[in-house]
């Protein structure tokens, strides 16, 4: 007699608990209000990425086309795998002295981890990321980018 | 024309041979384990492994400690924030740097909600696992919000890189403090759904319980660390015996059973969940202030000689053992992870259950197969 | 001849037009006698099974196709996801442009796959899901074929579909399928009976097999409200099997994604793979109609006692929507089982059936049959 | 409608699922790989032979099943007419289940609902 | 124990091997020939009792190739480290601990696939990560021109 008891009871508490975890989703299901989906493609106008958010590294610009590069090189030290190449040229400044200054900074988005080592330890702080993180490309060589704009000069003042 | 080859056996001796992985729903990644039946119970399994090995340790030698930590961040990616804090650690033992209050805090906090989120992942997965596929979708919901505190403080979502030896990379975001207590107020509210859908579900207790039992002696002879070895009764939990960051500071209990059944390693990491919460809340309000990072030298050469740190991650112990013959290089670096130790058990545990509990088996171990591969 | 027919066609439609809504014959029969007066009784057969035939391939498609948007728009809803929503509005053209890319796809051939039993597979499964569909009552009137054995057809049909998923299973050459159509073979076996067994509970209460006739009584009030405790308890447990019967979790077994990967079906590509999925879903249609015609009165509205404004408009709701909207609650039920429940063990599957539904049902059978007996149902 | 109609269903059935993989064939490409027609099993090729023979303990199942599907033809005619019959069918149905029961009770006792 | 009694205690147990108290850990210097009898000892013996291997890694020391076990005891939480060396690098043989800690068993197999390192007596030592086909790349003189780039 005790055994039936255990198993009706048995039988009672297992359609309970499932009743219960059936209410939980339907109770989902009636609250579409909680729907977390974001609809990615249509809401790229409105999509706002954190500032820290590391897209990839860019090296800002100012309106006049000037940037802090002092062409170091300490970044591509820093960079674990390679993903920056520095390189420099020798300009002569107004006053007549010779400098070393940025040619190409050459920064392979397809290497990059996303460290921020290059960024951190950059001591003129040339070096940011953006925010962007659409980064698919058809073609692998446009992965490998000049952050340095063309024509654009060292800022006045960074030394 | 194709070749006639004998299709139907009739040899008792064949083995029934099923390979499950490297792409299979429910290894987690790219794991590959040889399974032999008997109809369908589980005679053997043979893991094989090394689908994803990139050499971690063999790269680690060429780039200095600071390189290290973007590499530690791949190999559990769960635990991304507990791997680098291994690194930084050591290294700031090494060359016995003092560490202010406020980056111990702020790396105990980080290294709780990334546990935090590896458990909901392993709570999502692990349902999956059994069948009940909605608990995927809410342990991933839930986890949402934690990756987005991380990225707002540190930019990324599960590669994190926010330590770097002698603090931090950058300072705790302004709304940190107050997207973390929002987060605990709401997965507050959330948890006891978990246990609604799974943890009281007859159907998973019928699933799970009594299902690859784990003794004491085995989990200690196999090395078992994290809370699946806590499931067996074994207090191996590093924040208690050797309390490094903040731990020492902060109240927390730490989970152990006795059965080590599959059930139980589930409840161990459901129970760490509140555990989690409850540090980050003795925590969250008392940030001392202070710098978020100490000035190290711009190369950073560690003395001559051996150096091992243990840190808890949410899978269990991972070693980190370095020897450094005083370059800027480590001279050899290995790597404890737990998930390589944990794959040794499986098939003393999975042997002589059904195909189904195999999976249920191996959910339970919270397998990351990059932290095996290495 | 031709006069008669516009006679009885008047008088059919004396009423507003909508009134065939109410009562199929009403528009069957007129078309039936005008046929039969204009061409020979042959020609007159030939034709209505061409229309029957059209409808019925069309309503399958569109059961199937709807029933396969359906679940994916609800799962997504309880995992608070949005689910499809590109196609069409609310993406409800989605499962269109799914079938359309299936019938695109290149059918692969397996290596040492038995080719015969490979490819008849699903016809296996289709044809007995036409079959099943043939014999339930959509609406007043609404019924292809009214056998007197009609439930006991529905049963004997629909566990053929076993065979089907066995010989998918075997003739795959994987191992995954092997397994899959091995867990099938013993589950579907199994449940039969509970499926089985509940019924003859409600049969016992209605005292016939004619599905028509059991709509019929229940006009007075539904069997699950009639026939009170046994009644429930008949219908959970046979909600519970029907389930396990088509192969839907918790009791997916036979296709156990995160186990087999996808089971018996694993195999199969393109088009035939969609054969077996349509199916599933026209399995699940067929079992939500039983248990709604047997357990919820099928195209019976809904009624309280005495209550005659209530009794009226729920009578002026077509039956078809009444049965269609009692079949889709239990599929949505089915479908949240699906969705909320982690998947039982094949052991514990059997367990379930053979110690727990089979012992209660057989008690179960007895109380309904005591209390017809003593006369305690309404 | 007469139950000859099944015929109908029944051709319906195959001819809907006998044109439409013709229609696919046509329609759909072509592409010939050697790996492609391997049978799935996760990537790497089949160890050993499938269709070996192996042990799904069916066996007892299959007798049970047949007892109660038998029981469950039997009482289906019983069940259509218990109204009629009375007092006396349901007695007969308890004495035919008390047997059936006890032979269920058997197979639990002896382990035999247990799959392997 | 804490390292200074350990340190005696090794000594109790052979007087011939060579401890040191390093900066965590009592390292105990043991050659091939005695590290299974050792182990075995420190496993079972009531006072030590080192039931956890909690890291076992291959080092290459450049001439020599190196084992360095670690071992904790769950029941008094002391910790001891073990390091054997042979400088046979052809065929390096060192003795499995397999049989007296199971979890020995991946990380053998795993020193055996990166430094080459073969423990006798193993019960199943393959390769794990790597297919035959590659050397032994952790050892210090492994040469790959394709996959390892030095800047």
């Amino acid at each position: 007699m005790r055994s039936i008891i255990e198993y009706l009871k048995e039988i009672f508490n297992g359609v309970l608990s499932l009743l219960r975890g059936m209410r939980v989703t339907a109770g989902y299901f009636f609250r579409p209000s909680e729907i977390v989906t974001q609809k990615y493609p249509n809401n790229r106008k409105d999509l706002v990425m954190f500032e820290r958010f590391k897209g990839e590294v860019v090296m800002p610009h100012n309106e006049s086309n000037e940037h802090k590069c002092t062409g170091c090189g300490i970044c591509e030290i820093n960079c674990p795998n390679g993903t920056i190449e520095v390189i420099s040229k020798t300009i002569v400044t107004e006053d007549g002295k010779k400098k070393r200054a940025i040619d190409r900074h050459i920064y392979r988005l397809g290497m990059c981890t996303f460290c921020a080592l290059c960024v951190k330890t950059c001591p003129s702080n040339a070096l940011a990321f953006s925010q962007k993180f659409e980064h698919a490309v058809f073609d692998r060589a446009s992965l490998i980018k000049q952050l340095n704009k063309p024509g654009s000069q060292l800022m006045k003042g960074v030394e | 024309m194709e070749e006639k080859v004998e299709i139907i056996a009739t040899d008792e001796k064949q083995e029934f041979i099923v390979n499950m992985g490297p792409q299979h729903p429910s290894t987690h990644g790219v794991l590959r384990l040889v399974v032999s039946l008997q109809g369908e119970t589980v005679k053997n399994i043979q893991p094989h492994i090394g689908y994803i090995h990139r050499g971690i340790e063999k790269m680690c030698e060429s780039i200095t400690y600071p390189q290290i930590i973007h590499l530690t961040d791949r190999m559990d990616y769960l635990s991304a924030h507990q791997n680098n804090e291994s690194v930084c650690l050591l290294v700031e033992k090494a060359l016995e740097v003092d560490i202010p209050d406020r980056i111990k805090v702020i790396r105990t906090i980080m290294s709780e909600l990334s546990r935090l989120q590896s458990h909901q992942l392993f709570w999502a997965t692990f349902g999956m696992d059994l069948g009940g596929q909605t608990c995927y979708f809410y342990g991933l919901r839930d986890r949402e919000m934690i990756l987005d505190i991380f990225e707002e403080t540190t930019g990324g979502r599960m590669i994190v890189s926010y330590n770097c030896p002698g603090g931090l990379m950058y300072d705790i975001h302004p709304n940190f403090q107050k997207r973390v207590k929002d987060f605990i107020k709401y997965f507050r509210k959330k948890l006891p759904e978990y246990d609604t859908i799974l943890t009281g579900n007859v159907i998973f207790r019928e699933r799970t319980s009594g299902i690859g039992p784990l003794t004491l002696q085995d989990a200690i002879s196999y090395g078992i660390t994290g809370p699946s070895a806590r499931a067996s009764g074994l207090s191996c939990d590093v924040r208690k015996h050797e309390p490094y960051s903040a731990y020492d500071k902060v109240k927390f209990n730490e989970v152990l059973f006795s059965e080590g059944d599959t059930y139980h390693r589930y409840m161990a990491r459901n129970d760490e969940m509140r555990q989690s919460m409850n540090t980050i809340e003795q925590l969250i309000d008392n940030i001392p202030e202070g710098p978020y990072a100490v000035k190290m030298k711009p190369v950073i050469k560690l003395p001559e000689g051996e150096y091992f740190q243990r840190v808890e991650t949410a899978r269990g112990e991972l070693g980190l053992f370095v020897i450094s013959d005083g370059n800027k290089n480590p001279y050899r670096v290995k790597f404890r992870s737990p998930n390589f130790v944990n794959l040794g058990v499986l098939n003393h545990l999975a042997k002589g259950f059904k195909i189904a509990d195999l999976i249920a088996i191996a959910g339970s171990l919270d397998f990351v197969i990059p932290d095996m591969d290495r | 001849m031709r006069f008669d027919f516009i006679a009885s066609y008047v008088s059919a439609f004396t009423g507003p037009w909508w009134k065939f809504l109410y009562d199929f014959s009403l528009l069957t029969t007129p078309v039936h006698e005008w046929l039969n007066g204009s061409v020979s009784p042959f020609w007159t057969t030939v034709i209505e099974m061409v229309v029957v035939g059209v409808v019925f391939l069309l309503f399958y498609a569109v059961v199937g196709l709807f029933l396969v948007y359906a679940e994916r728009k609800v799962c997504a809803f309880i995992q608070n996801r949005l689910g499809p929503n590109r196609i069409g509005p609310y993406g409800i053209f989605q499962t269109i442009a799914d079938l359309v890319k299936l019938l695109f796809k290149e059918i692969i051939p397996i290596k040492n796959a038995d080719s015969l039993l490979f490819n008849i597979a699903p016809y296996i499964v289709i044809i007995v899901n036409f079959m099943a569909l043939a014999a339930i009552p959509y609406a007043n009137g609404l019924h292809a074929i009214d056998f007197n054995i009609g439930i006991f057809y529905i049963l004997a049909v629909s566990s053929m579909s076993v065979v089907g998923v066995l010989l998918a299973g075997w003739s795959s050459n994987s191992k995954y399928s092997l397994i899959g159509a091995m867990r099938s073979g013993a589950q579907i076996v199994s449940y039969e009976l509970s499926i089985g067994l509940a019924l003859i509970t409600i049969v016992i209460l209605s005292g016939t097999m004619q599905l028509s006739e059991i709509v019929e009584a229940q006009r007075t009030g539904w069997f699950i409200f009639k026939g009170h405790i046994p009644a429930i308890i008949a219908f959970i447990i046979y909600v519970i099997s029907s389930t396990a019967e088509i192969n839907r979790g918790p009791f997916d077994m036979a296709e156990a994604e995160s186990e087999l990967t996808a089971g018996y079906h694993t195999e199969y590509s393109g088009i035939k793979f969609a054969f077996f999925y349509l199916a599933e879903y026209i399995n699940m249609f067929i079992v939500a109609s039983i248990a709604a015609t047997m357990f919820l009165g099928g195209w019976m509205p809904f009624h309280i006692g005495n209550l005659e404004g209530f009794n009226m408009v729920m009578d002026f709701i077509p039956p078809f929507i009444w049965y269609i909207g009692k079949t889709f609650f239990i599929i949505w039920i089915i479908m949240l089982f699906k969705w909320t429940f982690p998947r039982l063990r094949i052991d514990q599957l059997l367990t379930l059936e053979w110690k727990y539904l089979l012992p209660i049902n057989l008690v179960n059978i007895l109380v309904m049959s005591f209390l017809v007996l003593k006369g305690w149902h309404f | 409608m007469s139950n000859e109609w099944l015929v109908l269903f029944f051709i319906l059935g195959a001819i809907f699922v006998g044109l439409v993989p013709v229609f696919s064939g046509i329609v759909a490409p072509k592409s010939f790989n050697p790996q492609k027609n391997d049978p799935y099993e996760c990537g790497v090729p089949t160890e050993g032979i499938t269709w070996l023979q192996f042990n799904v303990g069916y066996y007892l199942f299959a007798i049970l099943f047949l007892i109660f599907d038998v029981e469950t033809v039997l009482v289906f005619p019983w069940a259509v007419v218990m109204k009629e019959v009375g007092m006396t069918a349901f007695v007969e149905i308890v004495i035919f289940f008390f047997i059936l029961g006890l032979g269920l009770l058997y197979a639990w006792k002896k382990h035999a609902l247990i799959w392997e | 124990m804490d390292n200074k009694q350990l340190e005696d205690f090794i000594k109790s147990i052979d007087q011939d091997l060579e401890v040191r108290i390093g900066k965590q850990f009592t390292e105990v210097i043991v050659p091939p020939a005695k590290l299974y009898s050792l182990a075995r000892q420190l496993r079972e013996n009531e006072e030590a009792q080192f039931d956890f291997m909690f890291n076992l890694s291959g080092v290459d020391y450049g001439h020599d190739l190196g084992v360095v076990y670690h071992l904790r005891s769950t029941v008094h939480n002391h910790s001891i480290v073990l390091k054997t060396r042979t400088s046979d690098r052809e065929n390096p043989q060192i003795d499995s601990l397999a049989g007296i800690w199971e979890t020995a068993n991946l990380h053998e197999r795993e020193v055996y696939d990166l430094l080459g390192i073969r423990f006798t007596n193993h019960p199943d030592l393959r390769r794990l990560f790597l297919d035959s086909s590659w050397g032994f790349p952790l050892r210090k003189d492994y040469v790959d021109d394709i996959n390892i780039v030095t800047k």
